[in-house]
């Protein structure tokens, strides 16, 4: 066999009470790719990002990160693995200023860790890091701006900058343009196709033009199954996803 | 034996009062999410009331009207103090009722001073219902079993068989849903902060009597209620009704046995070091079981929420 | 100045404040304030690590201090009896690793959660051991408290700390080593994330963090401060009693970081010191000081969830538009009435109380150099008119003012 | 009119040292007790009695030295032993040389160790502690010191008192002791063991115990233990709530015997036991009110009772203070030389206006006088207590209690 992938799921199930929301899922996403998952409302989609990011613990199952097993991980031992990850709700440091924001991000990666010896005002470096994200997701204007105060664009694209600074291989984004309007839409898909370059991509996503756009890949989950994982032509193309899902959401795109 | 029954009454009767105040506290918490400081100083405002109107119009009316002019009051706090903080977030919430209570206790003494306040029965209820082995049981005590049962069942009627009941239950699991089916929330939330404190006031008037109408008489019991429902879990009413009664035991039955550490650390097989007046462990050697009593709520509390954070009944994580 | 020694400019000017002071108030009475408005300082500093910084709720932290208070008076007996050989001058230092010691013992288990848990337990364990020091009198002494004598240490450069001028500066000297620590730990990465963790416990942990980690070094780092905090009144008052441990004097804490600010470093600073002169300045004029500072502590609470700190900051922006000024005039018109208000509230408690309460036969009272019959409704009747004509007056103002502010706040030219 | 301005100005003052020695025509004595909290009803019957009786005592009798006037100058110390020694440099800064405290032995404990201190260290500011109540005996045993006086019996004389009345009692064969968990409670329990033990070897301690202090809501388990004892008797320090609390259990349970107290009355504690304490409740103190000693004496009180209507003279130790201080600074010739006063002090005989003769014992400073069991009544009371109609009246009394009494004092004098 290669290289192990980068996000590897198997059998994964989760249940809460007697509702089973997760159902066997089976899925490899190879370094590199970007992967998209779909599906209608309540299909668990968000569930199954909780389970990869270590939020919630599968009731069965594995979820292997580069070939090693985290599901029993918290999320901060996830995290150190290479994996970051996004929220469907904002979720910034609201009362702190957008460059603390990204620098909060920067930490842990540029090993400082929970030192009390540095102090992060004087370490040229770290500044510099935080700049450069800054100016990649074009906010450098906005440096003392409180996060709290931003639009709500500019906290996506805050939330985006946080989750890529510490340079993980690994990025989830949970429907980044949720909410968006078409223009702040175009925008942010191409901050998240610069700033992913070379990296390993998972998104959920709602809005069908972003994922056909994106992707290289696509898995359809439904009521807690993967459906279809395909690349985006032949998911198009599957009858079994026009039928589950995907007809009803392209009819209303068009 | 027959002590074991005496203590089982009183413990019974302090462990209903406390459920007293800790099912207008709980039900405030699971509602609001908010866990209220000032809860016994409502209780205190109901001691107080009660004194004041018992000198007017005598007990019995007293024991309808305090309650309904401390319920108001707390109605009052909610919709102007409460909801204006509650946008700030849980912990200016907590500080607001801490401040609260401070604010209560310094208002109390300004109208009624320092003193205790000569709050007593009704004569009616001066006599000893019954004695077993020639301890009094006087029939106030009974009076207030019954007032506490009675309370519980009603609670538990409008609960689970009537309207406002089932938009409570609702609102309790589910807050946004309930405002989307069109139900006045914030109306509900100070119907609830209402009845909570009337509830407490309802148990001032009722303990006044017993236990002293003083301006200290919050604290006293101030933390213990918010142990009780910690311990009980919060937002449960059940838990809070079964460690109410485990609470009101506990102390009773930890002042009436003088189990001395010194029995038990020599049954444990340890010498008593000879230089007890100067050994730096004395007060171990001393310790018994009343003294420590009054802290064993917190001690509870303490080790259930590090090592069960929810509570004995709770469903839901703090 | 050059822009590399501004940031130290407040440290000069504090370190030069508190070396003057003395020469200005030097009679014993206003050194202790002092010396306890210093104490008290370090200690609503270390509070709000917890409560601005962390997100933490106390109703115990007055343990940390206290502890570390107790172990220090053990100290200076041990110097008195036992020949320890412990200069004065560093028992601070001791008194803060007692208080790290036991708030790492306690941060284990109260620090899995922020919110209502740590609240809860924090208030559990006060209860405690407030509880404990009654009975385990071997260490806390029982009621009574244990009592050292400072002064029987070696002396240091010829000091032997007997007069209160010698341990103020002691005082302040550790209170600017304990200031500068407090805020230099504030910018350190741990002290960065205890920010992060009381905004977005969850996004910490997905930055890497654990939040649990985060929070128990701020709460270690707090019971530090704290316990020097504590060492220091230990040698001010060279006695620690119960209620150095007690809920009292844990909600004080919290109620002087509120009242300050907890959201600004400087915040529990302005709060010690405003609260201090409060306590012994107002307590001196009325009974019913404790009235007043519950009124204006909820008040605080609900209308300036930032504190006083909070009501000066609002000002910085229309400062840096360089419009301040349009502010002036209707500052000094709601001024009058506001103080007016004021007084007049305060009379209305005030002749109330003293109708209701003094001695029978005793119905002359006397308020702000004025003396009168408190039996008498015409008093009262005048205070409450003076009130309504300054509400009055106020909601006259209130919409110019309003304008004011907005224009006042405003980035662009005249609008 | 004073302003915010004025207020500030008045911060200044407090702070700074121009106040330090305002009139030197009068004789300053700081008052030291809680005038707020919970137990700021005791300390404003205890500042009451102190100004009526320098007014009454001292002032309208011309004053001492040739005419200085007594001025009692009031310090909240809000029961707390911190703000004690804080508004004790206070006091001390104004000039004032005589400090009296004397609710809770906490805080007398912190007082009278800080003076100590102060003495030795501002030999040129020396103060002198009245301590008019707190009777932890070590106050003038182990921690005795040669400023410290004390004008209550403290708790080993009471007790020697009380249990030569129950030597006496045959109907008492089982007792039972509570107390509240502090010095002072864990005093009363052991000079009781010792007295009983020495004097009626026969009864028996069926209980000795202490509760946690101003902790327990609900004192029937308490009293439920004191029934199945069998007890004939009780002893109790107890004060405050804790009393009443215990007290109305005690009762309520069907305890009929006496219940011998140290504080169960006034401040609203007579009142509220009212006629459920006629017959078992009983008090062992100083200062006889009921019937009254001497014309003296009630007229004293009238006048008193006409000023105060609504206070009680709870603590009456505290006119033999004000005479007996007033006696001493005019024989020393000095109200600033320290030393001098107190040496008039030690070993000053006194006839008190309650009828009994004090001694301000040398070797110690703890004042030695007669020591009354007083019954919770409204039979016979002249005065009563909280306007209640229930007073205390004598049963018995002890003439100069404990008189011969060891101590292991050892007074450093200067």
């Amino acid at each position: 066999m290669s290289a192990p992938a980068a996000i590897e799921l198997e059998g994964l199930s989760k249940s809460f009470g007697r509702v089973e929301i997760i159902r066997d899922v089976t899925l490899a996403i190879a370094k590199g790719e970007r992967h998209a998952i779909i599906g209608p409302n309540g299909a668990g989609k968000s569930t199954l990002f909780n389970l990869i990011t270590g939020k919630y613990h599968p009731t069965d199952g594995r979820v292997r990160l580069n070939g090693e097993a985290v599901d029993q991980l918290k999320p901060y031992e996830i995290n150190r693995r290479g994996l970051s990850r996004s929220f469907q709700i904002t979720n910034i440091f609201p009362r702190m200023s957008v460059f603390e924001n990204i620098r909060c991000g920067l930490l842990w990666a540029m090993e400082y860790k929970y030192s009390f010896w540095h102090l992060v005002d004087r370490q040229p470096d770290l500044t510099r890091r935080t700049e450069e994200i800054l100016s990649e997701i074009n906010m450098s204007d906005k440096r003392d701006t409180l996060a709290g105060v931003l639009t709500y664009a500019e906290q996506r694209a805050l939330e985006i900058g946080i989750t890529i600074a510490g340079g993980a291989d690994i990025i989830m984004l949970d429907e980044p343009t949720a909410g968006m309007s078409a223009s702040e839409t175009e925008y942010i898909v191409g901050l998240i196709r610069k700033v992913t370059e070379s990296k390993t991509l998972v998104v959920v996503e709602h809005d069908m033009g972003v994922v056909f756009d994106l992707a290289d890949r696509i898995s359809v989950l439904v009521y807690g199954e993967i459906i279809a994982s395909d690349t985006p032509e032949n998911v198009r193309a599957s009858a079994a996803v026009q039928e589950a899902y995907l007809g009803t959401a392209l009819e209303e795109e068009a | 034996m027959s002590l074991v029954l005496v203590n089982l009454l009183d413990g019974l009767v302090t462990g209903l009062l406390l459920f007293m105040l800790c099912s207008g506290l709980t039900l405030i918490f699971s509602m609001m999410g908010v866990l209220n400081f000032a809860h016994a100083s409502f209780y205190m405002l109901g001691a107080y009331f009660g004194y004041q109107i018992s000198t007017y119009v005598g007990f019995w009316p007293a024991l309808l009207i305090a309650p309904v002019i401390v319920g108001v009051a707390g109605a009052l706090v909610e919709r102007y103090g409460l909801r204006r903080v509650h946008k700030f977030g849980h912990v200016p919430e907590l500080i607001f009722t801490f401040g609260l209570a401070l604010l209560i206790e310094e208002v109390v003494q300004f109208f009624w001073g320092k003193s205790q306040m000569a709050f007593e029965e009704p004569e009616i209820l001066k006599f000893a219902a019954f004695s077993i082995a020639g301890n009094a049981f006087p029939a106030y005590k009974v009076f207030m079993i019954f007032i506490a049962v009675g309370i519980f069942l009603v609670l538990l009627y409008i609960l689970t068989r009537t309207r406002v009941g089932l938009i409570i239950q609702a609102a309790l699991s589910y807050p946004e849903t309930v405002q989307n089916l069109g139900h006045n929330v914030p109306l509900v939330f100070m119907g609830v902060f209402g009845v909570g404190t009337a509830l407490a006031g309802l148990a001032g008037v009722i303990a006044g009597p017993v236990l002293g109408t003083f301006p200290g008489m919050a604290v006293v019991l101030g933390t213990i209620v918010f142990v009780t429902i910690v311990v009980g879990g919060l937002g449960s009413l059940w838990g809070a009704l079964a460690a109410s009664l485990l609470i009101g035991w506990l102390q009773t039955f930890a002042a009436s046995y003088n189990v001395t550490m010194r029995d038990v650390l020599l049954t444990l097989g340890l010498t008593e070091p000879a230089d007890l007046a100067t050994s730096a462990l004395r007060d171990l050697w001393t310790l018994t079981l009343p003294q420590i009593g009054p802290i064993l709520p917190y001690l509870l509390m303490v080790l259930v929420l590090a090592f069960r954070p929810q509570g004995l009944f709770g469903k839901r994580e703090t | 100045m050059s822009d590399a020694l501004r940031p130290l400019a407040p440290w000069g000017v504090a370190a030069l404040v508190l070396a003057v002071l003395p020469f200005i108030f030097a009679s014993g009475a206003a050194l202790t304030v002092m010396n306890q408005m210093a104490i008290t300082i370090i200690f609503a500093l270390a509070y709000n690590m917890l409560l601005g910084q962390g997100g933490m709720l106390s109703f115990g932290h007055a343990v940390y201090m206290g502890l570390g208070g107790f172990f220090c008076v053990h100290l200076m007996n041990w110097v008195e009896y036992d020949n320890l050989w412990l200069p004065l001058p560093l028992l601070p230092l001791f008194g803060g690793l007692f208080g790290l010691f036991f708030a790492m013992i306690v941060g284990t288990f109260s620090t899995r959660r922020a919110g209502t848990v740590f609240a809860m337990i924090s208030l559990g364990v006060g209860e405690l051991i407030a509880a404990c020091s009654i009975i385990v009198v071997a260490f806390f002494g029982g009621e009574e408290g244990v009592s050292g004598d400072r002064t029987m240490g070696p002396t240091v450069f010829g000091l032997d700390f007997a007069s209160q001028q010698e341990v103020y500066y002691l005082s302040a000297i550790w209170l600017m080593i304990s200031a500068a620590a407090m805020y230099l730990y504030s910018r350190t990465p741990a002290g960065r994330m205890a920010n992060a963790v009381r905004d977005n416990e969850e996004r910490a942990e997905f930055l890497g963090y654990s939040q649990r980690k985060v929070r128990f070094m701020s709460f270690c780092a707090s019971g530090f401060f704290a316990g020097i905090a504590g060492a220091l009144f230990a040698i001010n008052f060279e006695i620690l009693t119960e209620e150095n441990l007690n809920l009292a004097t844990s909600g004080s804490v919290l109620l002087i970081t509120f009242l300050g600010g907890a959201g600004f470093f400087i915040g529990p600073i302005i709060g010690a010191i405003v609260f201090t002169l409060l306590q012994t300045v107002l307590s001196l004029y009325t009974e019913i000081w404790q009235l007043y500072l519950g009124i204006l502590f909820v008040a605080t609470v609900m209308f300036f969830p930032s504190g006083l700190t909070g009501l000066i900051a609002i000002h910085f922006r229309p400062y840096h538009l360089g419009k301040i000024s349009v502010l002036t005039k209707p500052y000094a018109l709601i001024a009058l009435p506001a103080l007016g208000l004021a007084l007049a509230s305060a009379s209305v408690l005030e002749i109330a109380f003293h109708a209701r309460h003094a001695a029978l036969g005793d119905e002359q009272m006397s308020l702000f150099g004025l003396s009168f019959n408190s039996h008498h409704p015409l008093p009262l009747i005048a205070a409450l008119a003076l009130g309504a004509l300054c509400i009055w007056l106020l909601r006259r103002q209130l919409p110019s003012f309003r304008e004011a502010w907005d224009e006042a706040n405003y980035a662009g030219g005249p609008s | 009119m004073r302003t915010l301005a004025g207020l500030i100005l008045g911060t200044l003052i407090a702070l700074s040292s121009a106040v330090a020695a305002w009139a030197a025509d009068t004789v300053k004595i700081a008052f030291i007790d809680p005038l707020s909290g919970p137990f700021a009803a005791t300390g404003e019957q205890g500042l009451v009695h102190y100004q009526f009786a320098a007014e009454e005592l001292v002032n309208k009798q011309g004053g001492v030295l040739g005419g200085k006037k007594f001025e009692i100058v009031p310090f909240d110390n809000k029961i707390s032993p911190k703000e004690s020694l804080i508004q004790l440099k206070v006091a001390i800064d104004q000039g004032i040389r005589f400090i009296a405290q004397g609710n809770s032995s906490g805080v007398a404990n912190a007082l009278t160790d800080a003076i100590k201190k102060h003495n030795r260290r501002n030999p040129d500011k020396r103060v002198i502690f009245l301590n008019y109540s707190a009777v932890d005996p070590a106050l003038t045993n182990a921690k005795c010191n040669f400023w410290h006086f004390r004008f209550d019996a403290n708790a080993d004389i009471k007790m020697d008192a009380l249990t030569d009345i129950i030597a006496k009692s045959d109907d008492i064969k089982k007792i039972y002791l509570i107390g509240q968990d502090y010095s002072f409670g864990k005093a009363v329990a052991a000079a009781a063991v010792k007295y009983l033990g020495a004097k009626r070897p026969d009864i028996e301690i069926v209980g000795n115990e202490l509760h946690p202090i101003g902790k327990v809501k609900d004192f029937t388990p308490y009293a439920r233990k004191i029934m199945a004892s069998g007890a004939d008797a009780i002893i109790t320090g107890n004060w405050g709530s804790d009393m009443v609390g215990l007290g109305k259990s005690v009762i309520a349970s069907g305890f009929k015997k006496p219940i011998y107290t140290y504080y169960a009355a006034s401040t609203g504690i007579t009142k509220t036991f009212g006629a459920e304490g006629k017959g078992p409740l009983k008090l062992v103190q100083e200062g006889a009110i009921n019937p009254a000693p001497s014309e003296r004496m009630t007229a004293y009180m009238k006048a008193f009772k006409a000023k105060h209507p609504d206070k009680d003279m709870g603590q009456p130790r505290i006119a033999n203070v004000i005479e007996m201080l007033a006696k001493a600074i005019d024989k020393a010739g000095s109200a600033t030389d320290m030393v001098a006063v107190a040496k008039a002090l030690e070993g000053m005989e006194h006839d008190s206006i309650f009828g009994s003769k004090i001694v301000m014992r040398a070797k110690d400073h703890q004042a030695i006088q007669d020591v009354h069991i007083l019954a919770h009544t409204d039979e016979g009371i002249d005065f009563d207590l909280d306007n209640s109609g229930f007073g205390l009246k004598v049963e018995s009394t002890v003439k100069m209690a404990a008189a011969d009494s060891e101590t292991t004092c050892k007074m450093k004098r200067p």
